[in-house]
């Protein structure tokens, strides 16, 4: 039973047709990747599987649960957690802030247990501060615990918002373009990382543009092309699939 | 850590230091404030040490002197300070000179109570006080709880006087002297068979409508009772919907920004029913926003003001030299001062009970005519009389009742 | 029917009234998504600088007359369009980049500074002025209904100022240079408009129609006072929302609107509830239809 | 040296000098009535407590949630008007009416919410300014509000042995309501819930893909800042012992949004201090009185423009601790 099961989504603005009658698949423990040129619909199909966008038609089970119609809220408690492709960071809180905000829907003091700031709440607060220094270890940013988010590099940006979505203990990552503007070295430790969190029992789904990433780490491809998936499978047949060159035909020649 | 290097210890030092400089000057001002021991001064109210028997007698008063009345706060300032300067000349009151201190009410019920129990905290002897009867109803209580006398020089709504407080005294007539003489007019100077009545939702004019149209019962049909919104420009709608009524006479009870337009705007409007306004109306810009011809025969009812007092002859002219054109209530505020004079002198005392009692009392002849106070604080057979706009004048048409 | 006919005359009034200053609000929200609460300020600034330039020009002997009028409002929309300008220019460009509350509340706050200027400068001070130069109340009958040569006349400016702005804003190369940095700022930028010449022009002609209403208002009714604004600004907001907020012919329509509606809410239920109508009209827009009747002209990103 | 929390760190310095300065001013709060017997300055400093209370109700929809709300003065009268309604029209007990203005003024607010919170945030304004007004008109027009002239002659209830009705007591009742809302409000800020808030000001999408019920959050700040509007509402109303709708007017709210930007938003210290000041200083310049809304206006121009984070500023507004 896949964890994730993308059924016949199609997703239009007004006239415009963004995805055509989509269909994938992503079984846990598996790291799938989604290519495709700009402006094929990769993050319009994140954004529906997360809630931010309503298809006009087609099924997103999740878990073995349809959670179209959920608010992208309840999508996360259900073990769903993203990235953003333009770093959606809380710029005024500091890096542990921004984690803590990911364990959101997993504490639960409320207004009144708050403002008594009962022996619980204390507790739970001690708790969510320890798990946050813990996801902050994990990408390796611990020693920036109370620096505000806006002032990190742009690198240690993009592992705060994944060590913010591991926060919410998720089932399923989505990750929106995680290697865009990284070094090489911090392309190699973003490898290491996504392969730490698949051994944590997380499955990561992402959007990636750097094709020699994609083929070292994704275990299966599918590839969209205006809104239609055009390929599907694993990396190496994917590279050599004629309509996947002439898709990416026009564009620079990827070097392997 | 230097503390001030930061604003915000600077700013909490700056509030503490305000509170202390606040308690400090709370009682400054008034040479010494009684004593301590007086404490709240809910308990004890008229047994403070007797003020001072040298220097000013201080009185009190508590004028719109910004927003919208600031006109109608600053006549009556004259007025009253005019008639001190005349008492002081005369030597004033046993012996000593009257000293006014002002507070601004803005005609609005919290700055009212604030700028109230600021005076009540000073040492003042008695308070004019009591324009706009909105903001003047929550300071009665204030006023009471301090025994304080209160002389109202224009403030007229019923509900001031149904509290049952001693202290309070009304130079005015009051709404239901107005609403009998309004009434009366139409019915039988005009032969109005239907009437429309319309005010703006204050308290003052409400109650004045609603007061009316008690009196009208029998006499004649209300065909309307509308209310327009003050501020408000355009009153094209309420005067057509009342147009198709088709009333003999409409009778206008707010002010006179409001008064002026309705008059343009139902003539304009081809409305040819006879309109007639309530005292709150009473100033010369009625004339000037209605525009003289609109005006023309606009009946107006109104406590005898300025002009129309027998005894105003060589006032308005003493009056005029120093502060230009009175304002409708200048006379009530002048009688209102020569009464705390008088009271002060009958009393004997600048103790504010004995003060409040002799104001109660009191019985003089002022340019309003005879001035005394019904066991209610209502002015004695108090009176409205009724002027029309003839070529841009208002004149007398309906005088004292003999 | 004669009775409904007059009401609808008195609403077409009212409502250009609003249509106009609505129009302003439009066009700055349109540009740079600012509710300027100074808006309805500037209606009000229009109507005491017609006020001191009849007087002026009354001393020359211009005063009475068409003459004097046009030249008394072409003057208060000069003055209040360069006011208009300096207001964006001082308090609202800096603040182009805050989140938006921040210059929410320099708009709030700017409104209030404009009209307490006004109370306590003294030639116009606190108290009501009246007009010296009136619309007479002349008028004709038609089928029994009494229509006045001032209605006439408002209806008519307004329309002449509507029709001009929209042709304006649609037709000339700076119209369209406006519309592309409504549309988006930093595109146009990129097209080498420059984009704080336009928002400055936005505001140009959002005050100078508020101005031109004030100068109208004042001779209609004959009597301003520092306090007008305020009103008239949220009515004119919400027409211009009724109408769909940076779209110029919606703020007309929703202007007219705005006035049927408030004369006949108050002739059949009362004027105490009056505000009552145009105030519920704005929230049951914004709540189902908040993109308004012609369809919003703005660009909302995501 | 960086734990994560800066504040458990042995008693540095700073924490002294906070408290320290926090004593001393409940120590002069409380000894202020004895201080001057004046009524007077008892009654300025019972208003400074009033628009505390208000700015901190305020606080948690403007600062916390970042929802500028400009019809705060209805929830302020509801709750008055409760009160006044139902101890003198329908007799009710003092403690049980306080409690009914505090929900009927959340019951309003959650209304108000429900319809207002989907809103952009500049719609939202306009709306909640359109609320008042309408409230305020209602308040004016029905009978049962007692009409433009409201109800006088509130009775003030006896709690604990004290009546109200001495503007001492009620300015003790009020110190204290001032404290506790302090308290509870600090904590709130700086807890889960707060946390919440703080993310849906900063980005509302990303704070909702983070499992942040986003309308909920907003909901439960309107309904906290109105509960507590309503609460001070009824306090007011046994202080004035009248009620009139012309004290709750626009500009009202405006007074309160002064105190919360002012002080600083989001900043609890902060808006007491803008309580405090936005009657302290109209009341120093009353010589001046006709210039008080015009230095209100330019001072929210200008603190806009060159102090938005307020004289106290929130911990978040750009200070770190490392």
């Amino acid at each position: 039973m896949p964890l994730l099961s993308v059924e016949n989504v199609t997703l239009t603005f007004g006239g415009l047709t963004a995805i055509r009658d989509l269909s994938f698949q992503v079984h846990a423990g598996e790291i799938v990747g989604l290519i495709g040129p700009n402006g094929a619909g990769k993050t319009s199909i994140f954004n529906c599987i997360t809630g931010f966008y309503q298809p006009a038609s087609g099924q997103i089970v999740f878990d073995g649960r349809s959670v179209l119609g959920l608010r992208p809220h309840r999508r996360t408690e259900l073990g769903m957690a993203r990235t953003f492709q333009n770093l959606r960071l809380f710029p005024n809180l500091t890096a542990a802030e921004n984690v803590m905000a990911g364990a959101h829907c997993r504490t639960r003091a409320g207004l009144f247990t708050s403002m008594l700031r009962t022996p619980a709440q204390r507790l739970e607060e001690r708790q969510v501060r320890e798990m946050a220094l813990h996801w902050l270890e994990f990408v390796g940013l611990k020693d920036q615990a109370n620096r505000f988010s806006k002032n990190l590099p742009y690198g240690a940006q993009r592992r705060l918002e994944i060590a913010r979505a591991m926060a919410s203990q998720p089932k399923l990552l989505l990750l929106d373009e995680p290697a865009a503007g990284l070094n090489p070295a911090e392309k190699e430790s973003l490898m290491e990382l996504i392969y730490k969190i698949r051994e944590g029992g997380v499955t990561p789904l992402l959007i990636e543009h750097d094709m020699s990433l994609v083929m070292r780490i994704c275990s299966r491809l599918v590839v969209l092309d205006h809104g239609e998936k055009i390929a599907e499978g694993d990396p190496e047949s994917v590279r050599n699939n004629p309509r996947v060159i002439e898709a990416y035909l026009g564009k620079e020649e990827e070097g392997a | 850590m230097v503390p001030f290097r930061n604003l915000r210890r600077l700013s909490s030092l700056l509030l503490a230091l305000a509170l202390v400089v606040l308690a400090g000057c709370g009682s400054a001002p008034s040479q010494q404030s009684p004593s301590p021991a007086g404490g709240g001064t809910q308990t004890q109210p008229s047994d403070q040490a007797p003020a001072p028997a040298e220097g000013d007698i201080v009185i009190g008063a508590v004028l719109p002197i910004t927003g919208g009345s600031a006109k109608m706060g600053q006549d009556m300032q004259n007025s009253i300070e005019m008639a001190f300067e005349e008492i002081n000349a005369q030597g004033g009151v046993l012996g000593r000179k009257l000293k006014l201190e002002v507070q601004d009410d803005a005609c609005d019920p919290q700055s009212a109570v604030a700028a109230a129990n600021k005076i009540v905290s000073m040492n003042v002897v008695a308070v004019i006080s009591g324009y706009c009867s909105g903001a003047f109803l929550p300071t009665e209580a204030i006023y009471h709880n301090a025994g304080m006398g209160v002389v109202v020089p224009a403030a007229n709504a019923v509900s001031l006087t149904e509290q049952g407080y001693e202290e309070i005294n009304l130079i005015n007539a009051t709404n239901r002297d107005q609403a009998r003489t309004a009434a009366d007019y139409m019915v039988n100077q005009w032969g109005a068979k239907k009437v429309a009545l319309i005010h703006d939702n204050s308290a003052f004019a409400r109650e004045l409508a609603e007061l009316t149209r008690e009196n009208l019962e029998g006499l004649a049909e209300v065909v309307a009772f509308e209310a327009i919104t003050p501020g408000e420009k355009d009153f094209s709608a309420i005067l057509t919907s009342i147009k198709s009524k088709e009333p003999d006479a409409i009778y206008f009870t707010a002010y006179y920004a409001e008064g002026g337009l309705i008059i343009k705007q139902a003539r304009g409007l081809g409305i040819d029913a006879k309109i007639m306004v309530g005292d709150g109306a009473n100033d010369p810009t009625l004339v000037e926003i209605a525009g003289a011809e609109n005006a023309e025969g606009v009946a107006i009812t109104t406590s005898p003001g300025a002009f129309d007092f027998t005894g105003s002859s060589d006032w308005i002219p003493r009056y005029r030299e120093k502060y230009g054109e009175p304002g409708p209530y200048s006379v009530h505020a002048y009688d209102a001062a020569y009464v705390v004079a008088e009271a002060i002198k009958q009393a004997g005392t600048t103790d504010r009970a004995a003060v409040a009692k002799a104001i109660r009392n009191i019985n003089i002849e002022g340019i309003s005519g005879p001035i005394s106070f019904t066991e209610t604080g209502n002015r004695k057979d108090g009176y409205f009389i009724v002027l029309e706009v003839k070529d841009g004048e208002f004149t007398v048409v309906q005088g004292a009742p003999r | 029917m004669s009775q409904f006919l007059e009401q609808l005359l008195n609403a077409l009034v009212i409502g250009s009234f609003y249509a106009l200053v609505a129009l302003g609000y439009s066009m700055v929200y349109g540009i740079i998504r600012l509710i300027n609460f100074a808006h309805g300020d500037l209606y009000m600034l229009g109507a005491f600088f017609g006020y001191s330039a009849l007087l002026l020009l009354g001393r020359i002997s211009l005063g009475s007359g068409v003459t004097g009028v046009l030249l008394a409002m072409l003057i208060a929309m000069g003055m209040t369009g360069g006011l208009g300008v300096l207001v964006e220019r001082v308090a609202y460009r800096p603040l182009r980049g805050a989140p938006r509350i921040i210059p929410l509340i320099t708009a709030l706050g700017m409104s209030l500074f404009l009209e307490n200027a006004v109370m306590v400068f003294k030639p116009w001070g606190a108290s009501f002025r009246v007009y010296p130069v009136t619309l007479g109340r002349a008028g004709f009958d038609l089928f029994g209904v009494h229509i006045g040569y001032a209605h006439l006349a408002i209806f008519a400016m307004a329309l002449f100022l509507m029709v001009g702005l929209h042709l304006f804003v649609e037709r000339s190369t700076y119209g369209k240079a406006m519309r592309a940095v409504a549309f988006d700022l930093e595109a146009a930028q990129l097209m080498g408009i420059n984009a704080n010449r336009m928002i400055s022009l936005g505001f140009f002609l959002g005050s100078i129609m508020a101005a031109a209403a004030g100068v109208m208002a004042g001779l209609y009714y004959g009597q301003i006072n520092f306090l007008m604004g305020f009103i008239v600004g949220l009515k004119a907001f919400t027409a211009s929302v009724l109408g769909g907020i940076g779209n110029l012919p919606g703020a007309m329509v929703g202007g007219m609107l705005l006035g049927v509606l408030e004369v006949f809410g108050t002739s059949s239920v009362g004027g105490q509830w009056k505000d009552v109508f145009a105030f519920g009209a704005l929230i049951l827009i914004l709540v189902f239809k908040p993109t308004g009747l012609l369809g919003e002209r703005t660009a909302g990103r995501m | 040296m960086n734990t994560v929390n800066a504040r458990s760190a042995g008693p540095d310095r700073g924490r002294l000098a906070r408290t320290g300065g926090v004593v001393l001013l409940l120590a002069a709060a409380v000894a202020l009535p004895f201080v001057s017997s004046s009524p007077y300055v008892l009654d300025i400093a019972i208003q400074m407590l009033f628009y505390m209370a208000l700015a901190l109700g305020l606080n948690v929809v403007v600062g916390y949630a970042g929802l500028l709300d400009l019809g705060y003065a209805a929830y302020f009268a509801v709750g008055a008007y409760t009160l006044g309604i139902l101890t003198k029209t329908f007799q009710v007990n003092f403690w049980l009416a306080l409690l009914a203005a505090g929900v009927f003024a959340m019951l309003l607010g959650s209304f108000i919410g429900m319809t207002v919170l989907r809103l952009r945030s500049d719609y939202l304004t306009m709306v909640t300014l359109g609320f008042g007004e309408i409230i305020r008109i209602t308040a004016n027009n029905l009978k049962i509000t007692g009409g433009p002239t409201g109800i006088f002659g509130i009775m003030a209830p006896k709690v604990f042995g004290l009546s109200l009705g001495q503007p001492r007591n009620i300015y003790f009742v009020m110190l204290i309501v001032v404290v506790l809302s302090t308290i509870a409000m600090a904590r709130l800020g700086n807890s889960r819930v707060g946390r919440a808030w703080a993310c849906l000001r900063e980005d509302q999408d990303a704070a909702e893909a983070m499992g942040i019920n986003t309308l909920g959050y907003k909901l439960l700040a309107y309904l906290t800042g109105t509960f507590w509007g309503g609460l001070t509402g009824a306090f007011f109303a046994v202080k004035m012992t009248a009620v009139s709708p012309g004290s709750f007017s626009f500009m009202q709210s405006v007074t309160v949004l002064l105190a919360v930007v002012m002080g600083g938003m989001g900043s609890v210290p902060g808006v007491v201090l803008g309580g405090a000041l936005v009657i302290l200083l109209p009341e120093m310049l009353r010589a001046v009185s006709d210039w008080r809304y015009l230095v209100f206006g330019a001072a929210l121009v200008l603190l806009m423009l060159f102090r938005p984070a307020g004289l106290w500023p929130a911990r978040h507004a750009g200070k770190e601790e490392v």
